[in-house]
């Protein structure tokens, strides 16, 4: 967990690197003293990678996630996306993000707020009702096409705005805890679908999750943060094959990687070890 | 006591009921002189009965009715009236109230249906203030040229239509109409100009919030200096009325997206204008018809208010200063409520129209909007 | 104690009421016992109403707007008349080519209302030339009260009072040269204008009687006092405008012009003119009754 | 100075505007004028410049407006009946006082129309029927009425002002305080908060941007509300006086230059209104 | 999972009731037709009950606390709470409420969030300060307390949500996923404190997840649910101690308990042993 660490995985990176941060920091100022809320962040995710974050609440991984979709502007070092910078990225319409609350907009139903990012670039109509169809049947939402936001449960709330993001090609998939107020036979459907497009379509995955098992099941990498400032404290490349059957998670080499970042996870915890 | 009545309602009811006792004792010399009346405070005393035995709300408007039938039936001509027909509009008044709570608590718990029913109460909220008026004008003996009774209004309403449709006409249709739309998009499309640059925001705000609070009426005779007499010069101050507000409410309701759905336009690159229709401009739609309504009345006032300054002889403005200075008071009443009507129509209308656009709105979904 | 008494204006703050300003200023009302309050008028200020609603003893209004509130149910009796002559005139400039009544018909005429349009109707009415809008007759348009509709050329002719807009004409450029200029007096189509009138049942209290005797006694002074002193009456009514809108040079002409029309030693009512009055409001049905009681001459009676 | 810029650069263009149509719309009178002066062929600059001294024009130039201003006030003492400041201050008075009994009048109907089903139902209608109302209309009777029972000054000119200001201040505020999202009033049910508690906790905190939008349109209908009730009540002076009798007079320099003091008084009134809102915001936390 | 389990499990109820629903039904109607949210739920839930919910997104969990607490109307059968309707049990403030949503008033800050129900029920400034720093303490939120809700990640958020509803003395506690967004030590470090403050005040708690290990760790009862319409199909009885280590989770009964409980959920989803 010392720099080293990274240093070393940073090493083994192949391909194309899609986001690459450099010594990235970011603070917020607020009424009362600033918040450190990303600090010397280096990172390499090559193309093609599936690279989860995992760590404690608070520790900045939405703001980092943020900070890739251009929506905060790193107040420290250097990021590029695809070689470009954060803005140029975002205007190519490099990613399709998923965020933490479903920000679903109250005046148009579940399909048209899934409409709405291919009404903006600019789908045939024809095309834009075949994805929408495609989309809500992949996160099972069929039948609520009509309904508005308001007449949703949360977890169905949150399908819609997962829906709303794959409907369109992205190659850069940012997705924050797209997974928490689901149950887990539908996480696990989910997963795996998750894990077919990625394989069949090559995209590069940013996750946030909480959930360690998750994070092992579908990640190339995974991202340990801590907060308080936030800085990554690990970088664990996964040793699984590309092909992971649900019952991998029994294997040991599984268990050996879960537990690795469990330990990077209590380590950014301040409480540590007073609960086992 | 009943249980299904508020504490609101219990005080009503004993209100209505302890006004008509004292009334019909106050009554009581001049018992002959009207049957009606006593009849309606003996039953108003009766409705105390409330408290022991199921009391139905309609017997409530219908002892109401009595009341007001009887007092404009039994008003004294030409003299001030006696004291036990105050008592009399009071516990009449009271028992209207009454009703209206029952109602409404009624619709309310869903045991009586909204569509129809629900506009009895407004009605009857009319009809009361137009009892009250007529009443108090005649039982206390105003002058007609102060305040004429709602009889002699309604007699010369209907006996001068012709008159007032022209009227009508040359203000709401060509004035108003053309100027709540010019200046109503003219109030958008500046504010959304405004909006785009910031610039411009820093440089025609002030400026606009400086021109919009020109007084209406010095506009309004400079206006008929340009525009002429006839109604481009109305049209013209009620452009300027109605700009304003709609500037103001617009720019506030482009600002009311909340920031994560701006950050979702944000992460799709989306141009300008689809964040601003795909977005801020169905997000300020509260807003928007918050501006049209305040506009809808705003621009009658602004048409009739102009037309003082000089207009060919017909318009409602006209008719109403005109008819000041002849002391036909009762004729400037009728123009008064066919503008009443005709605007509150017109609100009506935008209200509508905002319902149904704004439904996603908690305002809406929660109520009425 | 004084007796207290209010007069309602029938207009702003201006030499046409110079009698009224100089006698208060001066104390003449004082001298007579009397606590006058004098409220200004304007343009939305119908003083019928005012004295109908008790907001005034004494009112200053035209007699074709008094006797049509009398038979609107508000009984005003006119107690004095210091205007004898109406000050009322309609000017056309020649470009328009209006040159007799007869080259009214198809012109566009500006007329003020609020009371002020019965003298031209009347006129009309005597002349046969329709205003209703119908073919051979004219365009009647509500003035603004200034000459602006004549300068904009919005109307053909405007309506004017001596004593105040045809001097703004005057101001503005146009010379009597280049006008053509209707007097009603002069045409005998005048109405009696600025008379005092109370309410009927005032008069029924000889102690009211007693004071409005009074009053009329120190106005009419006030008004030999204007008509002599010109100059300073002017300096009165500037100062006691509160608007501050009154020019010294303007109400100077004013009173020039207003003395032609009042008689400062008689305020009594002209039976001629007034039965002239009556007549013309009769015949344009303004009035439908000929007036019983509309005025009374106990106060000027009691003056000579 | 970057807020400066703007303002000046809009400012500019709108002068440069304002001399153009001064020119426009004063020629045909100044074309007359020296018609019958025999003057002919005057140069375009000089004729301009005639455009733009005419003793009554039809727009008058802003240097004439500017030099009006300046006379009638810094010029006089401010207690001149001719002082445009003295006749701000009266109007400036019944405007306050009116939106004061305006804003408060408006919050009162809409607490009891949010509150109470029956005056939610029988009021609304009612309160919008009263703004179709011309005030202009109405004001000379309720001047002449209060006058009746003894009010006179600045009480009835301050009704006026509240009859027009407490509109604007309703129909927001009923807005407003029904713009709580569910879940808000969800977690107040499940305090069983007295109507009152979730009054002061949720709904007023949460009306606060309508009410601060409604304050600025009421303030300046406050305004217009009392130059209103000037125009029906000549004595005591007061911006609307002005423009009347600058109207009567054909002052058309004199009316712009009442205009634009109201005009100013309405805007400071409105930015301090909007001062007002900042700090509110800011104590409420809102996002920069 | 028929309904005989369901009485067996009622036959087996002991300490008074404090939530007795007997065939609720709840139906929205919306724009296009009506949605049957429950329908014919049974069930008793008795004092000192830690009651799990657990079912697919959209089966009816949020709608069923909702009913309890008086915030929405069956539109059948009857529910009494500590034997009075479920409106009185609301103005007798029988219950505090953590929503799925943080619900936080944006122009408070943190802690006077924290603050709001204290100061309607009425606590004295003293306590109410007292109150505060107790449960902030207790969510590991000490030093946000002056911080507006934007200003805190979303985790955050929830916790202060949490801190708001244990701030107060209810009997009864319904939380609605109240740990969905935290990640597990944060989660376990709850769990604990929950069963402590559980073990220590003897309230009723109702409790959604998503988690089938949580649920069965908590629990003392599970109801497992199954969406359209909205039923429950199983009430499990937790066989464990009360005292319950985190170690707990490996004992076999615990898995047996587990096990059973995935089966319920896997019977209620559509895609039905599709991808195990
Ligand atoms: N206000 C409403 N109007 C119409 N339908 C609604 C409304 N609220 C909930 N529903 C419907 O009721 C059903 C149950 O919703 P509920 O919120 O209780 O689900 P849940 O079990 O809490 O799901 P989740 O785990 O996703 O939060 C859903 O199908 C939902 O669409
Ligand atoms: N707009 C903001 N202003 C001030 N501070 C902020 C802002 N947004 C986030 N923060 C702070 O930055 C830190 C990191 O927040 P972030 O949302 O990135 O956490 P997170 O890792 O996503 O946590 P969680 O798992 O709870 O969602 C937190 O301490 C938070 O208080
Ligand atoms: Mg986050
Ligand atoms: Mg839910």
């Amino acid at each position: 967990m010392s720099d080293t660490v990274i240093e070393t995985s940073f090493a083994k990176d192949t391909g194309p690197a899609v986001v690459r941060a450099e010594h990235l920091g970011l603070t917020f100022p607020t009424g009362d003293g600033d918040v450190v809320a990303l600090s010397d962040v280096n990172l390499t995710i090559n193309k093609g990678d599936f690279v989860s974050f995992i760590g404690p609440s608070g520790c900045g991984k939405t703001t980092f996630l943020r900070t890739i979709a251009d929506l905060e502007k790193p107040t420290s070092g250097t990021l590029t996306i695809n070689g470009m910078s954060a803005e140029e990225a975002r205007r190519a319409r490099a990613y399709g993000y998923v965020f933490q609350a479903p920000a679903l907009y109250p005046w148009r139903t579940i399909e048209k707020n899934i409409a709405l990012p291919l009404e903006i670039m600019g789908y045939a109509p024809a095309q834009q009702a075949e994805r929408i169809k495609r989309t809500m049947d992949l996160v099972n939402l069929s039948g609520f096409e009509k309904k508005y936001p308001w007449q949703l449960s949360g977890g169905m709330q949150q399908r819609a705005s997962i829906a709303r993001a794959l409907a369109f090609d992205a190659d850069l998939l940012l997705m924050d805890e797209p997974f928490g107020a689901l149950d887990e036979i539908v996480r696990d459907h989910l997963n795996s679908e998750l894990l077919k497009l990625w394989d069949r379509t090559q995209k590069t995955i940013c996750f946030v999750t909480h959930s360690i098992p998750e994070a092992v099941y579908l990640s190339t990498k995974i991202v340990v943060m801590s907060p308080r400032p936030g800085r990554v404290t690990d970088v664990i490349e996964s040793t699984l094959p590309r092909e992971r059957p649900l019952d991998i998670r029994e294997t040991p080499e599984f268990l050996a990687i879960a537990a690795r970042v469990r330990d990077g996870l209590r380590a950014g915890h301040s409480y540590d070890g007073e609960h086992v | 006591m009943r249980s299904d009545l508020s504490s609101l309602q219990l005080y009503l009811a004993l209100v209505a009921a302890g006004t008509g006792l004292a009334g019909l004792l106050a009554g009581l010399p001049t018992l002959g002189a009207a049957p009606l009346l006593t009849a309606f405070y003996a039953l108003a005393t009766l409705s105390l009965a409330r408290l022991v035995m199921p009391w139905s709300l309609w017997l409530d408007l219908l002892l109401a009715l009595l009341g007001a039938v009887a007092l404009i039936a039994s008003l004294p001509p030409g003299a001030a009236m006696p004291l036990h027909h105050w008592l009399a509009l009071f516990s009449a008044w009271a028992l209207a109230w009454l009703f209206v709570e029952r109602l409404s608590a009624a619709i309310r718990r869903g045991r009586l249906p909204e569509t129809g029913i629900g506009l009895i109460i407004p009605v009857l909220f009319g009809l009361a203030l137009l009892v009250i008026w007529e009443v108090v004008t005649r039982g206390a003996n105003v002058p007609p040229v102060l305040l004429p009774p709602p009889s002699a209004i309604w007699a010369r309403l209907t006996a001068e239509v012709p008159l007032l449709w022209a009227d009508f006409v040359q203000t709401f249709i060509k004035s108003v109409i053309p100027g709540y739309i010019i200046g109503c998009l003219a109030g958008l499309a500046v504010a959304i100009a405004v909006d785009r640059s910031p610039f411009l925001k820093a440089g025609v705000m002030p400026i606009g919030n400086f021109m919009s609070a020109l007084p209406i009426i010095g506009i309004a005779p400079i206006m008929v200096m340009w525009f002429g007499f006839d109604w481009q010069s109305k049209a013209a101050v009620v452009v300027a009325m109605t700009f304003f507000p709609m500037l103001v409410n617009t720019v506030a309701g482009l600002n009311a997206a909340s920031a994560i759905e701006r950050d979702l336009m944000t992460t799709y690159a989306a141009s300008y204008w689809q964040t601003l229709m795909k977005l801020r401009l169905p997000a300020a739609g509260p807003f928007i018809f918050n501006a049209l309504k305040i506009n809808s009345t705003l621009a009658l006032i602004g048409a009739i208010v102009a037309e003082f300054f000089g207009t060919p002889v017909v318009g409602m403005g006209f008719r109403i200063s005109t008819g000041v200075g002849r002391l036909a008071i009762d004729l400037v009443w009728a123009e008064i409520a066919v503008a009443a009507v005709a605007g509150s129509a017109f609100y009506a209308g935008v209200a509508l129209v905002e319902r149904a656009v704004t439904f996603w709105h908690p305002s809406v979904r929660g109520g009425r909007a | 104690a004084l007796d207290a008494l209010t007069l309602q204006l029938k207009w702003v703050t201006q030499a046409q009421f110079a009698g009224y300003l100089v006698a208060e200023s001066k104390g003449f009302y004082d001298e007579e016992n009397l606590d006058i309050t004098i409220l200004p008028g304007g343009p939305n200020i119908a003083p019928e109403q005012v004295i109908a609603g008790g907001g005034a003893d004494i009112i200053v209004t035209w007699m074709a707007a008094g006797m049509a509130a009398r038979e609107s149910g508000v009984p005003l009796v006119n107690i004095a008349q210091p205007f004898k002559r109406s000050g009322l005139m309609m000017i056309c400039p020649t470009e328009t080519g209006i040159t007799e009544v007869a080259d009214f018909p198809g012109h566009t005429l500006g007329v003020w209302f609020f009371g002020n349009e019965y003298p031209f109707f009347a006129w009309m009415n005597k002349e046969g030339i329709p205003t209703d809008g119908s073919a051979g007759g004219v365009t009647v348009l509500q003035q603004s009260f200034d000459i602006q509709p004549m300068i904009q050329g919005q109307a053909d002719c405007i309506s004017v009072m001596t004593y105040n807009e045809y001097g703004q004409a005057l101001d503005a450029g146009y010379g009597p040269e280049n006008l053509t200029i209707f007097n009603y007096t002069e045409m005998g189509n005048d109405l009696l204008e600025d008379g005092l009138y109370v309410m009927e049942d005032s008069l029924d209290d000889p102690a009211k009687v007693d004071a409005y005797t009074r009053f009329v006694k120190a106005s009419m002074k006030g008004w030999q006092y204007a008509l002599e002193n010109p100059e300073e009456a002017a300096q009165i009514v500037v100062d006691m405008d509160d608007t501050g809108a009154a020019t010294l040079e303007h109400q100077l002409y004013m009173v020039g012009e207003v003395s032609k029309l009042v008689d400062a030693d008689d305020p009594a009512l002209n039976m001629e003119t007034y039965d002239r009055t009556v007549q013309a409001l009769l015949d344009q049905s303004i009035i439908k009754a000929t007036p019983e009681g509309a005025y009374t001459t106990v106060v000027t009676d009691a003056l000579k | 100075m970057t807020r400066i810029l703007p303002v000046l650069t809009i400012l500019l263009a709108i002068l440069l505007f304002w001399y153009a149509m001064a020119v426009h719309m004063n020629a045909p009178w100044q074309t007359t004028l020296n018609t019958r002066a025999d003057l002919t062929e005057v140069p375009f600059t000089t004729f301009a410049q005639q455009t733009w001294a005419q003793d009554k024009p039809v727009l008058p130039a802003p240097h004439q407006v500017i030099t009006e201003i300046w006379n009638a006030t810094v010029a006089l003492e401010l207690s001149s009946k001719r002082s445009l400041a003295y006749h701000g201050w009266i109007t400036l008075s019944a405007t306050l006082l009116g939106f004061a009994f305006g804003t408060a009048l408006g919050v009162l109907l809409a607490v009891a129309i949010i509150h109470n089903d029956a005056s939610d139902r029988s009021l609304m209608p009612w309160i919008i029927a009263s703004q179709t109302i011309p005030i202009l209309a109405v004001a000379p009777m309720v001047v002449v009425g209060l006058g009746a029972v003894g009010l006179t000054g600045l009480v009835p000119k301050a009704l006026i002002s509240m009859y027009l200001s407490f509109f604007p201040v309703v129909v927001g505020m009923v807005k407003g305080l029904r713009s709580p999202e569910n879940i808000q009033l969800d977690l107040m049910r499940t305090y069983d908060a007295s109507p009152w508690q979730v009054f002061w906790k949720l709904r007023w905190p949460a009306a606060m941007p309508f009410l601060f939008a409604s304050m600025k349109v009421g303030i300046a209908i406050s305004l217009i509300g009392a130059v209103v009730a000037e125009l029906s009540n000549a004595s005591g002076g007061g911006l609307g006086v002005r423009l009347l009798t600058g109207s009567y007079n054909g002052q058309t320099v004199q009316i712009w230059a009442a205009l634009f003091i109201a005009a100013g008084l309405a805007a400071i009134l409105v930015a301090l209104v909007g001062s007002a809102e900042r700090l509110v915001n800011r104590r409420m936390g809102a996002r920069a």
